[in-house]
C-alpha cells in the first residue's frame, strides 16, 4: 500500500470536506421543513450523536492501531470479519455513488437539464479515478488546495448576505418541539454524521500526534457550521421558501444583489458545490478502493478504481429515481441503515474484541496474536 | 496463486458494474435500495 | 496501464461527444425582458406576453432602424403551455433568466397568482428577485408601450419602482415574486406596485411615437399599491396611504408631510432618516393592543410663513406632524380593520410571541393598535430665516 | 588510432594517423621547430579551437633559446612543463586520446626522443562579450547575463559568491559534442539528495550531442510527457546566484547562455528578477498581477465560450444584450470562432518570431488591421472575440518564464474545448484534472505546489507576496535543506 503520512491540517481538512462537504447544501432544506426557525438546532443535537459515535470508532481504532476498518472487521471477527468487511466496502461504494448522483441531480435541476445525467457521473468519476491512482497524497493535497479556497468565498458569500438578513425571521429562538422535530430529522446522523467512518480507512495515513482529536474536531465543527448554515437560510430567505426549496442555499445566492452589477453569484456557489462533491468522491472512491485492495490483497489500485467506477456511474443512475424518492428514503430508512454501519457494526466488533481478549488472557495465552493491539494495552 | 485472485476480484467488479449498466439498459433498472427497504419491512 | 490509459481517454471523449446537448449560441436566445401574463375568465384562458429584446435593434447606434423589442402573446389553458408553446411562433431559444419585471392584469391578480407563483418557483431558469406588477388597464396595451429614456419597458419599470421606493416610499421594496410565494403561508400582506397607462395620446405602439417630446403621453405611471394575500388581490391603497404606512412600518427613508401648525402657516416636512418603530404586542385588560410608536427624525424642506425660526416654532411643528400623522394613521388602522386587511404585519408579531393563545387563526383581527408619533426636527434645510420680499 | 605504442616511434607516422583519424582538416597544424641545436620539437593543434598567438609567444618563441635546449637535455619532458610559462599543463603518456585533446582546445607538444608529450590547455573559441540577457531585461539590477562559454559563466557566478562551501563538479556529456557541465551547488546548504539525484541522472545520460541545456531537461525527466517544466531557466547570473544561496542546483552548459536550476515549485515561475530589486509592497502587487495574467490567459477565452453558450444567464443583462447583438450575424458557433482567432493569433505570433526583423512592421498591419478590423466588419468574428483573443495574448506575454507561458497556451486550448462541450461543468473538470496532476508532480523531492500544498506558512512568504527582507530570514523548509537559516 501506499506509504504517506498527512500532515494535521491535511487530514482535518480531509474528515470536515467528508463531513461538511455535501451536506451543507442537501441538508438544509429538509431540515428547516421539519425544524422551522429553530431548525438550526438540529445539527447540533445531530454533531453530538456524531461525536459519540465517532468516539466508538476512535475506541475500535485504538485497539488496532494503524489498522483500518477492513483489516479491524478481519482480525476481530475472523472469516465472518469478511462479511462484515464487504458490507463497508459497499457502503463506500454507495457513499461514492450518492455523492455522484447528488451532482448529476444538482447538474440536471440547475445548470443543464437537457444533457443526460451520466455524462456528469462519468466525467467526474474519470476525474476522480484519476485521483485515486494518484494516490492519497494527490486527494489530501488538492483539498488542501481547494478547501481555502472553497471556504472562503463561502465566507464572502455568507458576508454578502447579511443585507437580506432579517432578525425577525429566525424568532422566536427554541419555541418549537425540538426533540420531536429531531427525531423526525434523524437522518441527520446517518448523513452526514456516519459518513466520516470513511476515515476509518485512512488513520494509517494519519498525523501521529493528535490525529483522533483532529477527526472529533473535524466532525464537530461540521455541526457548528452546518448549523450556521442553516441560520443563515432561516433568516436570509425564510421558513416557507426554504422549505419549499430543493436547492435553498442555491436560490438564496442566486437572488444576492449587492449592487447593481453584482447580481447572479450563483457560478460561485456553484464551484464551492461541485469542489466539494468531488472532494468527497475522490474519498469515498479512494476508501473503496483500498478496501478492496486490502480485502483481495492487489496492490495496484488502477486495476480495482476502473471497474469501481463503472460500478459507481451506474449505481449512481439507479440508486434512486428522482430526488423526491431520496427524500422519501431519507425519511424512512436512512437513519436506520446508517446507524447499522454507524452504531451496530463497530459495536459488534468492538464486543467482540474485548470478549476475545478476556478469553485469552484467561487462557494465559501470549498477546502477541493478536498483532498490534495488544501493544496499546497497559 | 495472488495473482490470480486478483484478476477474479477486479473481473467480479467489471461483471457488477456492467450488469448495472445493463440493467438500466434493459430498462429495469437494478436498485439496491429497493432490496433494503424490503429487508427493513421484514423486521 | 497503456491499456488503461487509452480506455479511459476513449471513455473521456465519448463523454465529451454528448455534451453539447445543452448548447445555445447567444445570438439563437430570445432575451425575455417582461413578461405579462393575463386570464380571461370568459373563456378560462390564461395569456402570456413575452417582451423579446432585438439586440441588433437595442445595439445599434444610428437608432430608430429596427425596433428594440418585439412582444409575443400566446393564449392557452394553463401557464405551462403559454411557456412551452411559445415556440410556435419564437423563432429562437425563449430565455427567462433575465426577466426585469412581472406584470400581471388585475383580473389574473384577483383570481390569484397562486399557479403562476409555482410555476415561476419551480422553474430553475427563473429569477424570484423580480417585482411583479399589476395593471388595472388593459394588459396588452401595457405590453405593448415603448418608454421614452429607458428603451426597455422592463428596465423602465423596475426603476421607476426602485426610485419610488427610494424617493417617496409609495412603493414598497419587497414586491417581488420572492415575497409573494414566502407570504404563500403567512398569510401576511404584500404590496405590489399598481401600473396605470397615462390615458389621451397615442399610446406608442410603434416607434413613431418615440420621437414624441411629450414624455407624459402614453407612458406608465404608478398609481398606489395593490395589496396581496395569499397571492390574491385583496385590495388597493392609493399612493398616500401606502407611503403613510411604509413609513409607519419602517420601510421608507423618504416621508414628506405638509402640516399645518398654525393658521394659514404650512411647513412641508420631511424624514431624515428610516424612522425607528417600536412595536409591543401587550394584554390591557384582558385585550390584546398592539403599541405601534414611530420615532422619526425631520428635515424643513419648505415654509410658506414668514415666520423667524425659534424653538418654539419648532416645537409647534414638531407637534403638529406628530398630531396630524397619528391622526392618518389612525384612520388608516380603522379602514385596515374595516376592510379586513393585516397591514401593520400583527400576524408578524403574533408569531413571535412564544404562548400559545396568541397564536391561534384569525386572533390578530382582536389586536388593537394604539399609535404614536414622536418626531424631531434635526434640520432647517439651508436657511435660518425666509427671505421676506415685498 | 593505429599509432598506440609507446616512444619511441615514427613522429611523420603519428601525425599522419592523426590527421587521417580526424580526417585532414584543414585547421590541423603542425609547426616542427628547433630548440637550440638538432633538438626538435614538434607541436600539434586545432588552429580554429586555441589562442595561436599565445601559443606562438609562450611556447614557441620561449623555448627557442639554446640554453634552455641544453637544459632540457638533463631535466627531460618536466622541465618544459615548468619553463613553458602557461597556466595548463600536463604531461601526457598515452598516445590514445591525442585526438580528443586537440578536439578540446589543447595544443601537443612532442619533443624529439623524449617519452610522452605536453597537453598544453589554450582554448580559445569566439566569443560574445557579455551582453544584457535578452529574454530577462530588467530596469534595476545587474546588466551582464551569461553567455555561451560556460567558463565566463562560472566566473560570473563566482564573482558574486565568494564562499569556500561553492562546490563546482565538471562532467562531460555527449558522446559527439562533449559538451561541458557544470553543476554548482553550495556544499552547506543544498539538499544533497537532490545533488546526488542530479549527478546520478546526469551520468545515466546517453546522447550524442547535447547542444542547449534543454535537452537535459528532457533527457533525465522521469515523465518525458509532463508538459509543465521541473527546471527553471535563466540568462542572469544574479538570479543563479541567488538560488544557489537558496540551495538549490545549477547547471552550467557549454554552448548556452541558459542554465537550469532544480528543483523549482509552480509559483516561483511567477517571480521575476526584479521581484527583488522593487519594494516589497510593489513586488507582492506584480507578482499577483502575473497570477492574475495568468488565470486571464488560461481561463478566459474558455470562460467566455463556456459563458456564452451555456450559462447566459450569470451575465449581466446588458452585457448579454450587447454580446448578442455583437454576434449577431457571425456564420459561425463561438467555440469555432475561438478557435479560429487563437490559431490566426498564434500563427502571427509564430511568424512575428521567425520573420527578420525588417519584415516585422508588415506582420503588425496584417495582425491588427486585417485581421482585427477587417474581420470585424466583414462580420465574420464579433468584436468581443478580438477583445477575448487579444487579451488572452497579452496576457500570455506576462509570464516571466517562456516554458511557463507554452504551458499556459496548452492549458488554454484544453480548457476551449472542455469547456465547449461541457460548459464550466467541463471546464471545472479539467481544472481538477489539472490540479490533480499538479500536486501530484515533484519536481527532485520538493512537491511542485509547494509551498501552498502541502502547506508550509513560513515558506508563504516569498510565495504569492515577498516580505521584506528582513523578514526573510529562513531559507525556504519545501527544500529540505542543510541549514535553516539564510
Amino acid at each position: 500500500m501506499e506509504q504517506a503520512i498527512l500532515s494535521r491540517w491535511q487530514f482535518f481538512l480531509l474528515t470536515f470536506n467528508v463531513t461538511f462537504g455535501t451536506a451543507f447544501f442537501i441538508r438544509p432544506g429538509g431540515l428547516i421543513a421539519i425544524g422551522k426557525q429553530d431548525a438550526w438546532v438540529l445539527p447540533l443535537i445531530g454533531g453530538v450523536a456524531g461525536l459519540l459515535m465517532a468516539l466508538l470508532w476512535l475506541g475500535l481504532a485504538s485497539l488496532y492501531p494503524q489498522k483500518n476498518i477492513i483489516e479491524i472487521c478481519r482480525e476481530s471477527a475472523g472469516k465472518a470479519g469478511i462479511f462484515f468487511a464487504l458490507l463497508y466496502i459497499w457502503y463506500f461504494i454507495e457513499i461514492a455513488s450518492w455523492v455522484t448522483r447528488n451532482l448529476g441531480d444538482f447538474m440536471q435541476v440547475v445548470l443543464m437539464p437537457k444533457t443526460p445525467k451520466s455524462v456528469f457521473h462519468m466525467m467526474f468519476l474519470l476525474v476522480a479515478a484519476y485521483a485515486v491512482i494518484k494516490g492519497i497524497n494527490a486527494i489530501s493535497r488538492l483539498s488542501e488546495f481547494l478547501s481555502p479556497i472553497m471556504y472562503s468565498v463561502f465566507l464572502f458569500v455568507g458576508v454578502v448576505l447579511i443585507r437580506d438578513w432579517d432578525t425577525d425571521k429566525v424568532k422566536p429562538i427554541l419555541d418549537t418541539e425540538i426533540w420531536q422535530s429531531f427525531w423526525n430529522s434523524n437522518s441527520i446522523i446517518g448523513f452526514p454524521f456516519v459518513e466520516p467512518i470513511l476515515l476509518l480507512m485512512l488513520f494509517s495515513y494519519a498525523p501521529n500526534k493528535g490525529g483522533k482529536r483532529i477527526f472529533l474536531l473535524g466532525i464537530g465543527l461540521t455541526a457548528l457550521a452546518l448549523s450556521l448554515v442553516v441560520f443563515i437560510t432561516v433568516g436570509t430567505i425564510g421558513i416557507t421558501r426554504a422549505s419549499h426549496l430543493i436547492y435553498p442555499i442555491f436560490t438564496m445566492i442566486q437572488e444576492v444583489q449587492l449592487a447593481s452589477f453584482i447580481e447572479h453569484m450563483e457560478a460561485t456557489i456553484i464551484i464551492i458545490w461541485l469542489f466539494s462533491i468531488f472532494i468527497k468522491l475522490a474519498i469515498a472512491l479512494y476508501c473503496a478502493t483500498i478496501a478492496i485492495c486490502h480485502l483481495s490483497g492487489i496492490p495496484n489500485r488502477t486495476g480495482i478504481v476502473i471497474p469501481l467506477s463503472i460500478l459507481v456511474a451506474g449505481l449512481a443512475l439507479t440508486i434512486h429515481t428522482n430526488v423526491i424518492e431520496t427524500m422519501d428514503w431519507d425519511k424512512n430508512y436512512s437513519f436506520w441503515y446508517h446507524i447499522v454501519f454507524g452504531i451496530y457494526i463497530p459495536a459488534f466488533l468492538l464486543l467482540i474484541t474485548f470478549v476475545k481478549r478476556r478469553f485469552k488472557k484467561n487462557n494465559g495465552l501470549p498477546h502477541g496474536k493478536l498483532g498490534g493491539g495488544i501493544r496499546n494495552e497497559k | 496463486m495472488k495473482n490470480k485472485k486478483g484478476t477474479e476480484v477486479i473481473l467480479f467488479l467489471y461483471a457488477l458494474g456492467i450488469s448495472v449498466w445493463l440493467s438500466i439498459f434493459l430498462g429495469k433498472p437494478l436498485n439496491p435500495h429497493h432490496l433494503i427497504e424490503w429487508m427493513f419491512k421484514q423486521f | 496501464m497503456r491499456h488503461t490509459k487509452l480506455l479511459l481517454i476513449l471513455m473521456l471523449s465519448f463523454s465529451l461527444l454528448t455534451g453539447c446537448w445543452d448548447k445555445v449560441e447567444i445570438n439563437q436566445l430570445a432575451i425575455v425582458t417582461m413578461v405579462g401574463m393575463d386570464y380571461d375568465h370568459a373563456s378560462n384562458r390564461y395569456t402570456a406576453f413575452y417582451q423579446v429584446i432585438n439586440p441588433k435593434g437595442l445595439a445599434s447606434n444610428k437608432g430608430g432602424t429596427a425596433a428594440p423589442l418585439y412582444t409575443y402573446h400566446i393564449k392557452r389553458k394553463d401557464i405551462a403551455s403559454t411557456h412551452l408553446e411559445a415556440f410556435d411562433i419564437l423563432p429562437r431559444v425563449l430565455f427567462p433568466d433575465h426577466i426585469q419585471g412581472i406584470m400581471v392584469s388585475q383580473r389574473l391578480a384577483e383570481k390569484g397568482l397562486k399557479d403562476f407563483i409555482n410555476f415561476i418557483e419551480r422553474q430553475p431558469n427563473r429569477r424570484s428577485n423580480i417585482p411583479v406588477l399589476v395593471t388595472s388597464d388593459s394588459l396588452e396595451q401595457a405590453m405593448k408601450t415603448y418608454t421614452p429614456l429607458e428603451s426597455i419597458p422592463g428596465v423602465d419599470l423596475r426603476s421607476l419602482i426602485k426610485m419610488q421606493s427610494k424617493q417617496s416610499g409609495k412603493v414598497s421594496e419587497k414586491n417581488q415574486v420572492l415575497d409573494l410565494s414566502e407570504s404563500m403561508e403567512t398569510g401576511s400582506l404584500v404590496f405590489l406596485p399598481m401600473i396605470r397607462l397615462i390615458p389621451g395620446g397615442n399610446l406608442r405602439g410603434n416607434m413613431e411615437g418615440l420621437n414624441d417630446i411629450d414624455a407624459n403621453q402614453g407612458n406608465f405611471r404608478l398609481d398606489g399599491t395593490v395589496l396581496m394575500k395569499y397571492g390574491k388581490m385583496v385590495g388597493m391603497l392609493n399612493g398616500k396611504d401606502s407611503a403613510l404606512l411604509h413609513f409607519a412600518k419602517g420601510q421608507s427613508t423618504e416621508f414628506f408631510k405638509a402640516v399645518h401648525y398654525d393658521e394659514n402657516k404650512k411647513v412641508v416636512l420631511k424624514s431624515m432618516i428610516k424612522p425607528r418603530i417600536h412595536k409591543e404586542l401587550v394584554m390591557e385588560e384582558n385585550k390584546p393592543v398592539m403599541k405601534l410608536r414611530v420615532n422619526a427624525a425631520l428635515q424643513i424642506y419648505d415654509s410658506n410663513a414668514n415666520v423667524v425660526l425659534t424653538q418654539s416654532t419648532l416645537k409647534k411643528m414638531q407637534k403638529a406632524f406628530d398630531r396630524e400623522v397619528q391622526q392618518n394613521l389612525d384612520e388608516l388602522v380603522d379602514k385596515s380593520k374595516r376592510k379586513g386587511w393585516d397591514l401593520f404585519d400583527i400576524q408578524g408579531q403574533l408569531k413571535m410571541k412564544r404562548e400559545d393563545n396568541w397564536k391561534k387563526g384569525g386572533y390578530w383581527r382582536k389586536v388593537q393598535v394604539r399609535t404614536e408619533v414622536n418626531s424631531a426636527i434635526r434640520n432647517v434645510g439651508n436657511l435660518t430665516n425666509p427671505y421676506k420680499g415685498g | 588510432m593505429k599509432n598506440q605504442g609507446s616512444p619511441p616511434f615514427n613522429q611523420e607516422d603519428f601525425f599522419t594517423a592523426l590527421s587521417a583519424r580526424l580526417g585532414h582538416p584543414p585547421d590541423l597544424i603542425k609547426h616542427t621547430f628547433l630548440l637550440g641545436e638538432k633538438l626538435w620539437a614538434t607541436c600539434i593543434f586545432l588552429h580554429t579551437l586555441i589562442d595561436v598567438k599565445r601559443i606562438e609567444t609562450f611556447v614557441f618563441e620561449h623555448l627557442m633559446t639554446e640554453q634552455k635546449a641544453e637544459k632540457s637535455r638533463q631535466h627531460g619532458m618536466s622541465y618544459f612543463q615548468k619553463e613553458i610559462p602557461m597556466s595548463d599543463i600536463t604531461f601526457e603518456q598515452s598516445y590514445k586520446d591525442c585526438a580528443d585533446y586537440l578536439l578540446l582546445g589543447n595544443c601537443l607538444l612532442f619533443i624529439n626522443g623524449e617519452a610522452g608529450f605536453l597537453v598544453i590547455e589554450a582554448e580559445d573559441i569566439p566569443e560574445r562579450s557579455i551582453a544584457e540577457p535578452q529574454t530577462e531585461p530588467s530596469v534595476r539590477g545587474p546588466k551582464d547575463g551569461f553567455t555561451e562559454n560556460v567558463m565566463t559563466n562560472l566566473s560570473l557566478v563566482r564573482s558574486r559568491l565568494r564562499t569556500q562551501e561553492f562546490r563546482v563538479v565538471k562532467s562531460y556529456i555527449g558522446s559527439k559534442s562533449k559538451t561541458k557541465l557544470l553543476l554548482c551547488y553550495l556544499n552547506d546548504t543544498a539538499n544533497m539528495k537532490v545533488v546526488k539525484e542530479l549527478q546520478d541522472k546526469l551520468e545515466k545520460i546517453k546522447i550524442d550531442s547535447l547542444l542547449d541545456s534543454a535537452y537535459i531537461e528532457e533527457l533525465i525527466t522521469d515523465k518525458p510527457f509532463n508538459p509543465f517544466p521541473v527546471f527553471l531557466n535563466t540568462e542572469r547570473p544574479d538570479v543563479a546566484v541567488s538560488h544557489l544561496t537558496e540551495g538549490r542546483v545549477v547547471l552550467l552548459t557549454e554552448g548556452t547562455p541558459v542554465c537550469i536550476i532544480a528543483p523549482v515549485t509552480f509559483f516561483q515561475f511567477f517571480n521575476a528578477v526584479e521581484d527583488y530589486y522593487q519594494k516589497a509592497v510593489i513586488s507582492s502587487l506584480m507578482r499577483m498581477l502575473r497570477i492574475l495574467a495568468f488565470m486571464l490567459a488560461v481561463f478566459i477565452p474558455s470562460l467566455y465560450i463556456a459563458i456564452t453558450t451555456y450559462h447566459q444567464a450569470i451575465l449581466p443583462t446588458n452585457l448579454l444584450i450587447s454580446l448578442s447583438a455583437q454576434r449577431e450575424g457571425v456564420p459561425f458557433p463561438a467555440f469555432v470562432e475561438a478557435m479560429l482567432m487563437m490559431i490566426v493569433f498564434e500563427i502571427i505570433r509564430e511568424a512575428g518570431i521567425r520573420m527578420p526583423r525588417v519584415a516585422g512592421q508588415a506582420i503588425s498591419i496584417v495582425g491588427a488591421l486585417v485581421l482585427g478590423q477587417a474581420a470585424v466588419e466583414a462580420g465574420l468574428v464579433s468584436p468581443a472575440m478580438v477583445i477575448v483573443v487579444s487579451l488572452t495574448a497579452i496576457s500570455n506575454f506576462v509570464s516571466p518564464s517562456y516554458s511557463f507561458s507554452s504551458v499556459q497556451r496548452l492549458l488554454q486550448y484544453g480548457y476551449m474545448c472542455l469547456g465547449a462541450f461541457m460548459g464550466l461543468f467541463g471546464i471545472l473538470c479539467g481544472v481538477l484534472y489539472t490540479l490533480l496532476y499538479l500536486v501530484s508532480l515533484e519536481s527532485f523531492g520538493t512537491p511542485y505546489f509547494a509551498p501552498v500544498t502541502p502547506l508550509s506558512f513560513k515558506d508563504l512568504k516569498d510565495t504569492v507576496i515577498r516580505v521584506p527582507w528582513p523578514w526573510l530570514k529562513k531559507l525556504p523548509s519545501m527544500n529540505h535543506l542543510q541549514r535553516k537559516r539564510r
